[in-house]
């Protein structure tokens, strides 16, 4: 595995899908060997940035979720994109507990968690245009196997 | 996700076991299964069991908390019981393990929540 | 769950993402219950086209693998595309125990199977431009759970 | 993928032992690992375990035929043990259950290869 190997997916926005994003990136990662907690991570990322996109992107409207993954060496890049209504202050959204969405129950801890669980975020979003996640992450224990059978 | 609440020592102490992935999907389903149980109680004690709990993100967190809220402002009290180490870690860095009493297993928290209240 | 769910897929033509493919396609149609055996079934089927698309579509050669799944009801619909050398003789290939590759040791079982576990199946191919593989297979069991943690 | 060769009864029989998902991407190393166990022997028998094969399509079979038709040509004996419901049904669409022994359990298997070869 010198070469890339990149997976690309896009699923419509329900929450039932959230499982499929986690598990579909897991399982793309697998052959790096992560640890279960690299894993765990992982799935914790995608969860928050699929959920992020169904809640606030697209909230009641209808909407498609875009996921790319790409592998080179021990790097992982995963891009997570909806085309919703966007975010108009990154900086403040951004921040531990702020949540647009106290009346859902939201924690606003979704940023707070992402950050810490990669090793590089970069946001872009514009207001009525969407809004794109991209991570990140070093898997850097390829020896210690996390075996998973689905 | 499969909810099962329990009561304990003549209904003093109800346990709430959670199984399965704690995610926004499932996030819906659990709060109306435990608001159920707490609808009209005052000083109710809760014991949150998150040991089936195999994946839970900040969707949980926020269930977590919400029940925390009611509980506390009906009087009562809540505990959480064994989370597992990634678990602990969101409950960490949210800071709810500040607030939340937590311990490693239900056994524990029940004796625990006895104490507590006597 | 009464508007279509669709997922669609496209990632690197390599042995490792087998396992993706069947894990991936697992996943999205678990909120329908499947039967263990569906499940398994449905497994086989993915993996099956994939391992084709692979080895006769791609050859040496690097490409790309598409993938559509669209549940509606109890239907669902899997599309699995690759872009490469095509089929000259669709009748012939789908005998079973035909393989072009008895040097690598290939069964020639691949379309039987898929044939077997599907309730349709439609194969698209034009040499040069790459196979297409159409399969309808209907959930019949949306009652008895399958319960799958990844 | 993970293969296990054992040897039992002073030699006489190989069991080889699989676990995990036996696709086209396992397949090369299991060709591998096993056509090492058979290189220059002759009248070997050998017991391939499938007891802890999770999933298995037709790049699995292609593995087994493969490995059977050597034994086969160098003399030996093949025999299949463990195979669960669903690799049961792959082996029957391809005929290899008519041509392939095959046992419910590695122990069965070891006895029966015994009094077959005597
Ligand atoms: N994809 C998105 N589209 C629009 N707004 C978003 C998106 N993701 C996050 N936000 C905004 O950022 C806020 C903080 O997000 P987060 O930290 O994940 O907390 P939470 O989801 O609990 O509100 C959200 O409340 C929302 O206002
Ligand atoms: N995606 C594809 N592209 C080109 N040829 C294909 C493709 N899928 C199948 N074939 C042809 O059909 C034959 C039979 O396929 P199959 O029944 O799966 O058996 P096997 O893969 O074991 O050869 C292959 O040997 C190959 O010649």
């Amino acid at each position: 595995m010198n070469a890339a190997n990149e997976m690309s997916s896009s699923f419509t926005a329900v929450s039932e899908n959230e499982a499929f994003a986690r598990v579909a990136v897991a399982a793309f990662v697998l052959p790096l060997n992560p640890t279960m907690e690299e894993l765990t991570e992982i799935k914790t990322i995608v969860s928050e940035a699929v959920t992020n996109a169904i809640i606030h992107g697209y909230g009641e409207r209808r909407g498609i979720i875009y996921l790319h993954c790409k592998i080179i060496g021990d790097r992982m890049e995963l891009v997570i994109e909806d085309h919703g209504v966007g975010i108009e202050d990154v900086d403040l959204v951004r921040q531990p507990l702020y949540t647009s969405r106290p009346d859902l129950e939201r924690s606003g801890m979704g940023f707070t968690i992402m950050e810490s669980f990669v090793d590089e975020i970069e946001v872009d979003s514009a207001v009525n245009r969407g809004t794109r996640l991209r991570f990140v992450k070093y898997i850097r224990t390829p020896q210690s196997a996390a075996r998973y059978e689905v | 996700m499969r909810v099962q609440v329990d009561r304990r020592h003549r209904g003093s102490i109800l346990v709430a076991s959670l199984a399965g992935e704690l995610d926004h999907h499932a996030a819906q389903a659990v709060r109306i299964t435990l608001d159920q149980e707490l609808a009209g109680q005052h000083g109710i004690r809760l014991i949150l069991d998150l040991s089936g709990v195999t994946f839970m993100d900040s969707s949980g967190l926020g269930v977590i908390l919400g029940r925390y809220k009611k509980i506390r402002d009906s009087g009562g009290e809540m505990a959480i019981a064994g989370a597992s180490r990634s678990i602990d870690r969101l409950l960490e860095m949210s800071g709810l393990h500040k607030i939340v009493r937590m311990y490693p297993n239900c056994e524990v928290a029940v004796v625990a929540l006895k104490e507590v209240v006597k």
